[in-house]
């Protein structure tokens, strides 16, 4: 049973094609990674999916619904939850208001509701300090509360782009068990990473991108043997 | 949250207060002789009215030197209006509550006369004003109940072209070379230039009159070029550009690149650039003015002002505003004197009454009624030319300094 | 502690409410100028909360005041009748035009906000027939008689709604979508928030302040002209105030032009020629010692010295 | 910030010379006037761009440094008798001075913090406004040239030639500035600071430096186009304000950061102004003109960049 589909995906930017004739099925559910060289077209499909970028062509479903032209706030709305690879807190806010934001507007909270919910949310992710100013943060602080303002919009998918980069091996792994708790709740997750341990660890399934194409899907141990996969890599390595 | 109220309440509490500190009362303190207050509000920051300002100043001066009026001394309070509508406004209700003056004198914008009226009309003083020449001011003050206290020194508007008809008639008259049966008026689009057109249109009825509109250089124009090509294409007896004194050198520049020389070269701007005359270009401009320098070789009063202002500021009078300014507060102290006090009635009776014969813009002053209000002052403005440097008086013909020179000379020759 | 604060609450509100009996006629004039002045920096700072730098303010106060005299003139409507369709008539405009302007960003959107007025301008000087022309237009009454207290006390009352409708979006979810557009509008609208939807309805709100206070504007004096009713001063005062006294908050905007008033009166008292070099000196001095404007400063040492003592 | 052209520049020469062509034969006054303005307005706004496109100011004193530059060859020119044209060459270190210690006292503080550049600006045209006030007072100042007046006949049109000088003087900022830009050490340092001040100064460029040097020469050439500006224009302390405006109008059309985009939209202004104006009666719209235009191009650009 998919949750999301994409069919024939195409997006350009001027004269550049980032991404060209996707198709991608999230089963119900599952951790998918999605991985690739740099530039590959990673972030810009996760962009297509939330709908920050509209395509070229192609279309989205979402949930039995076609997608492909709503605006990201109503595919948040409907249920696709991100966080985003550079991470830009609202500043002007304080931890819990910040992931306040998510429930307030991904579910239509109200204001006392978004914010038992989001101390819920604090808590389930092992966020304490929640009072506290932002510019005072540890990294992992940072990407638990990015992760919780998504949660916090109650998506039936949730796309994680990078959110490991900057973290240590053991707060790596904690996020890790925390992605696995999420899943265990009844979403389904597509990550985007870099290090190949993790991906192995962590995901059900992985999508090879490169140049804006799939290039290889299955099993990590599959795709890991995949010549053009290692050429891929190979040939950004040179 | 409460505490960003409770902020907010605090520094309302603080403003209000400074509000109310810096709007002081007046200490109330008996000097031996209480002076008679004129409260004055002009827009300082210009050059108009800061040097009627000193004309003021200068009356005052003098008639405090000669004893004051019924033995009191005169105190001038001057605001500056920033040629705000709500900063002339607000000063007018500061000079009659907290300097509690007599009364007012001075002004220049319209716009922000417009303001000041209600607030005149609330406390009724006698008010003796020399500027905001619109119709509009007018229609507002014939508006009011009661507008016996009001006193205009300044032509209206349509005053002003009615004195340029008069004149142009009776120079036509006399000098057969001139005429004046096509006139082309290139007019700014602000209220000033839009007025001038308007009300020449209605009151040139000999005329055939066609205008247009330009940008003024004081709002960042300057370019008149469509503008005088036209009137070149329309080929006029006159052409005459109602705009501001920055306009002045682009007007003459233009007109020459192009060629364009009409028998009559006119301008009506409030004042002239510095050096105006001294450039060849000037020679044989015609001009509407309420005063010229060289009316104190014909007026003494104008002369007398003419070097007791350069005496006591250091600077020529640029405008006629600094004599305006010094007829006003003389108007008002002869009235006084005349009335022998300071109680409305009567007061207003006197300045009703009060003539003079020459004053320092170098004409007669006397009150009768105009269009729609009372006490109107002057009525005309006079026709003048640029000749030599000097602004000489053509019209009226019993204060003409110097015969018009005709017709406008080609640019090649000058 | 909280009955002090409401103790002190009710001194402010009926101080404020009362000074008419205490103050003189002119200081009466001033606060009013101020309370406009208040009203117009607050409603501009409500929209810069969503990251939108509006300089079409003196658009909307010319169009209010417009409105408010054309309405009162031709229809006969009561005085503060035609104040309140000045305000309607200018969040209509807003909502028309911000439809397409609200596409725009950053400094886009402030030119063509500010081109908006010079159009403005041209067009109300070219109806002559309409709006007068560039003479512009005269009431021939002012409203209230003219009489300075209640005229006080509708601009205070203004005022005031403005510091409410201010503290709403604070204390509402609003808050929550103004500033998350502002921080970064990609993240706000993947965390479900209608940019566009929030963005429209802050443009029409603070558009229907400023129409409003141009309409009591014109009231208070009673003429309208292209001028003076859409002159920039009505855009960059309180611009000023606003800065001067902390963005993004109501109370930055409550000190900033209660300060900037009075020290424009006070300097006008002291020298009256040459005051306007020093209130631009103080704008210049005040903007490289508090940056983050009078609140913003202040708040930030407070975190600060809070910082250092845990 | 200097975009090479492109296809789409090329549309854009294309189309420039047809228009001028149709106005060449149908009002060749238009294309005349037109021109010569919209130079005016191009030598003005290629400064504040150029600021902007660097320093990530827009500086809304503009209008207010050229009246200051051009009081300066005022004094210069009644002080010492000399031709404005000469004046031009003391005015640009002048105004260098005055660039370097306005940086160094306001702007250096500001630098990338977008509101408080509006009000630091803003404060600082005031200031500048009240004080020349306070020196000259408001009565206009004007000096003569009989050369302000030169003109030409061409079969039927006489038309005045010195503002050709403003064209001249356009296209020489223009293409000094490319230069600068593209072929000197010091240019492409600048160049590389308005890209990114961060990595500019991890390969060692001083920024700071090159933020009052931009600065400083933007203003300086003020010195100059005020001295031209001198000659044909009364100047008084308000003259500067409306040229702030036109200015950084201008460079919002052109897009942030492009210099060609001023020139061609300077005038492209200049020209739809003229061409307005040139019917009779309808010149009290050649402001709506004005706006309209760069609302219009503003919004055609942000479309663009959604589409893209």
């Amino acid at each position: 049973m998919s949750v999301l589909r994409i069919e024939n995906l195409t997006r350009r930017f001027g004269g550049l094609v980032a991404l060209s004739g996707v198709n991608l099925e999230l089963r119900e559910n599952e951790i998918l990674g999605l991985i690739g060289p740099n530039g590959a077209g990673k972030t810009t499909l996760l962009n297509v999916i939330s709908g920050i970028y509209l395509p070229n062509s192609g279309r989205i479903i979402f949930d039995g619904k076609d997608v492909t032209e709503s605006p990201a706030h109503i595919r948040c709305r409907l249920g696709i939850g991100r966080t985003f690879q550079i991470i830009q807190p609202n500043q002007n806010l304080n931890v819990l208001e910040n992931v306040m934001v998510g429930s307030l507007f991904g579910q239509g909270a109200g204001l006392k509701e978004a914010r038992r919910k989001a101390q819920e949310i604090c808590q389930f992710l092992g966020l304490s300090r929640i009072e506290r100013d932002i510019t005072r943060l540890t990294v992992l602080e940072i990407k638990k509360m990015e992760m919780a303002h998504a949660l916090a919009t109650q998506p039936k998918v949730l796309l994680l782009d990078e959110i490991m980069t900057g973290l240590n091996i053991d707060e790596a792994r904690e996020v890790i068990e925390l992605v696995r708790k999420i899943r265990d709740q009844g979403m389904t997750i597509c990550v985007i990473e870099h290090m190949m341990r993790i991906i192995k660890e962590l995901t059900d399934r992985v999508l090879v991108l490169d140049r804006g194409e799939v290039i290889a899907e299955g099993l990590y141990e599959e795709v890991s043997n995949d010549p053009r996969v290692i050429s891929a890599y190979l040939g950004e390595e040179e | 949250m409460k505490k960003g109220i409770l902020l907010i309440a605090v520094a309302l509490l603080l403003a209000s207060s400074l509000v109310a500190v810096g709007c002081p009362r007046p200490v109330l303190e008996e000097p031996p002789v209480e002076p008679i207050r004129l409260g004055a509000v002009n827009p300082l920051g210009d050059i108009t009215g800061r040097q009627s300002a000193q004309g003021m100043k200068l009356a005052v001066a003098e008639i405090n030197a000669a004893g004051g009026i019924l033995g009191r001394p005169l105190e001038l309070i001057v605001m500056d209006d920033e040629f705000s509508p709500a900063v002339g406004a607000a000063a007018i209700e500061k000079l009659a509550t907290v300097h509690e003056v007599d009364i007012f004198i001075g002004g220049m914008a319209s716009g922000v006369h417009l303001a000041q009226i209600p607030i005149l009309a609330k406390h009724g003083r006698v008010t003796v004003w020399i500027g905001a020449a619109s119709h509009l001011v007018e229609a507002a003050i014939a508006a009011l109940p009661d507008h016996d206290w009001y006193f205009h020194l300044h032509p209206w508007d349509y005053q002003q072209v009615e004195g340029t008809v008069e004149g142009w008639a009776a120079i036509v008259e006399k000098f057969p070379q001139i005429r004046l049966d096509r006139m082309f008026v290139a007019y700014e689009e602000g209220a000033f230039g839009a007025a001038g057109f308007a009300i020449s249109r209605a009151l040139f009825a000999d005329v055939t009159i066609e205008g247009e509109s330009f940008t003024s250089a004081v709002f960042g124009g300057g370019d008149f070029r469509a503008v005088l090509r036209h009137a070149k294409e329309f080929n006029p007896d006159a052409f005459v550009w109602v705009g501001f004194d920055p306009d002045a050198l682009g007007m003459m520049v233009q007109a020459k690149e192009i060629g364009f020389a009409p028998p009559v070269f006119l301008g009506t701007p409030p004042g002239w650039p510095v050096g105006f005359g001294e450039i060849p270009l000037s020679e044989a401009v015609w001009l509407y003015g309420m005063w010229s320098p060289e009316l104190k070789g014909v007026s003494p009063e104008a002369a007398h002002f003419w070097w007791a202002f350069i005496e006591k500021f250091g600077e020529e009078p640029a405008t006629y505003f600094a004599p305006l300014g010094y007829v006003n507060v003389k108007f008002v102290a002869a009235g006084i004197e005349r009335a022998g006090t300071l109680e409305r009635g009567p007061l207003i009776e006197a300045l009703r009454e009060v003539r003079f014969e020459d004053t320092a813009v170098g004409w007669p002053l006397t009150i009768a009624p105009s269009r729609l209000i009372r006490h109107q002052g002057f009525t005309r403005q006079m026709i003048l030319q640029w000749q030599g440097g000097r602004q000489e008086v053509i019209w009226p013909f019993e204060v003409a300094t110097a015969e018009p020179i005709f017709p406008f000379p080609r640019w090649e020759d000058r | 502690m909280r009955n002090w604060r409401y103790i002190v609450y009710i001194v402010v509100i009926s101080l404020a409410i009362s000074f008419p009996f205490y103050a003189g006629v002119h200081p009466i004039h001033v606060a009013t100028t101020i309370l406009s002045l208040l009203a117009l920096a607050l409603s501009w700072d409500i929209l810069l909360r969503g990251g939108q730098l509006s300089l079409g303010v003196s658009a909307f106060f010319g169009i209010g005041s417009y409105t408010t005299v054309l309405t009162h003139l031709n229809w006969e409507v009561s005085p503060l009748l035609s104040i309140v369709l000045g305000g309607l008539a200018a969040g209509v405009v807003a909502l028309v035009i911000g439809l397409a302007v609200l596409r725009l960003r950053g400094l886009y959107f402030a030119i063509v906000t500010l081109a908006l007025t010079f159009i403005f301008i041209v067009i109300v000087r070219n109806l002559t027939d309409l709006t007068g022309g560039a003479i512009g237009k005269l009431i021939p009454s002012v409203i209230f008689g003219g009489d300075p207290a209640m005229i006080y006390w509708l601009t205070l009352a203004i005022a005031v709604a403005t510091i409410i409708t201010s503290e709403i979006f604070q204390k509402t979810r609003i808050h929550f979508a103004l500033t998350s557009i502002r921080n970064n509008e990609i993240a706000a609208k993947s965390s479900g928030i209608d940019i566009f939807k929030y963005l429209l309805f802050a443009f029409v709100v603070t558009a229907v302040i400023q129409g409003v206070v141009g309409g009591v504007h014109a009231q208070r004096f009673a003429f309208v002209s292209p001028e003076e009713s859409f002159s920039l001063t009505f855009t960059i005062l309180p611009l000023a105030m606003c800065l001067l006294g902390g963005s993004f908050s109501t109370l930055g905007s409550v000190i900033g032009a209660g300060g900037l008033g009075v020290l424009a009166e006070y300097l006008r008292l002291m020298m009256p020629r040459g005051h306007l070099a020093i209130y631009g000196l103080v704008m210049v001095m005040a903007i490289l010692l508090m940056p983050k404007g009078i609140v913003g400063t202040i708040r930030e040492q407070l975190v600060r010295r809070k910082t250092a003592s845990s | 910030m200097l975009a090479k052209l492109r296809q789409r520049d090329y549309q854009i020469l294309i189309a420039f010379i047809i228009v001028a062509a149709i106005l060449a034969f149908w009002r060749p006054h238009v294309l005349i006037s037109g021109l010569q303005r919209g130079s005016l307005y191009v030598l003005i706004a290629l400064p504040v761009g150029i600021i902007y496109g660097i320093l990530g100011i827009l500086n809304l004193a503009h209008g207010e440094f050229m009246m200051l530059g051009a009081f300066f060859a005022f004094s210069l020119v009644t002080l010492t008798g000399i031709d404005p044209l000469i004046a031009m060459l003391p005015a640009f270190p002048a105004m260098f001075v005055v660039g370097i210690v306005t940086y160094r006292l306001t702007i250096k503080h500001v630098v990338r913090a977008p509101l408080n550049q509006f009000l630091l600006t803003f404060g600082l045209a005031v200031m500048l406004a009240e004080m020349a006030n306070l020196i000259w007072t408001t009565r206009p100042r004007i000096v003569w040239v009989p050369y302000a007046a030169s003109s030409a006949t061409i079969g039927p049109i006489t038309f005045g030639t010195f503002e050709f000088v403003y064209v001249a003087a356009a296209a020489i900022v223009l293409v000094g500035m490319f230069l600068f830009l593209t072929r000197t050490r010091a240019g492409l340092a600048a160049m590389a600071v308005g890209q990114n001040p961060r990595g500019a100064k991890l390969v060692g460029i001083d920024v700071e430096r090159t933020y009052m040097m931009i600065f400083s020469a933007c203003l300086a050439v003020l010195g100059p186009i005020g001295a031209l500006f001198l000659i044909r224009h009364a100047i008084f302390p308000e003259v500067g304000g409306p040229f702030s405006l036109r200015a950084v109008s201008i460079v919002a059309m052109a897009g942030f950061g492009n210099l060609p985009g001023i020139l061609v939209w300077g005038i492209g202004l200049g020209l739809a102004e003229a061409f307005v104006r040139s019917f009779r009666g309808w010149g009290g719209w050649a402001d709506i003109i004005f706006f309209g235009m760069i609302i219009l191009v503003v919004f055609y650009r942000s479309y663009q960049r959604r589409v893209r």
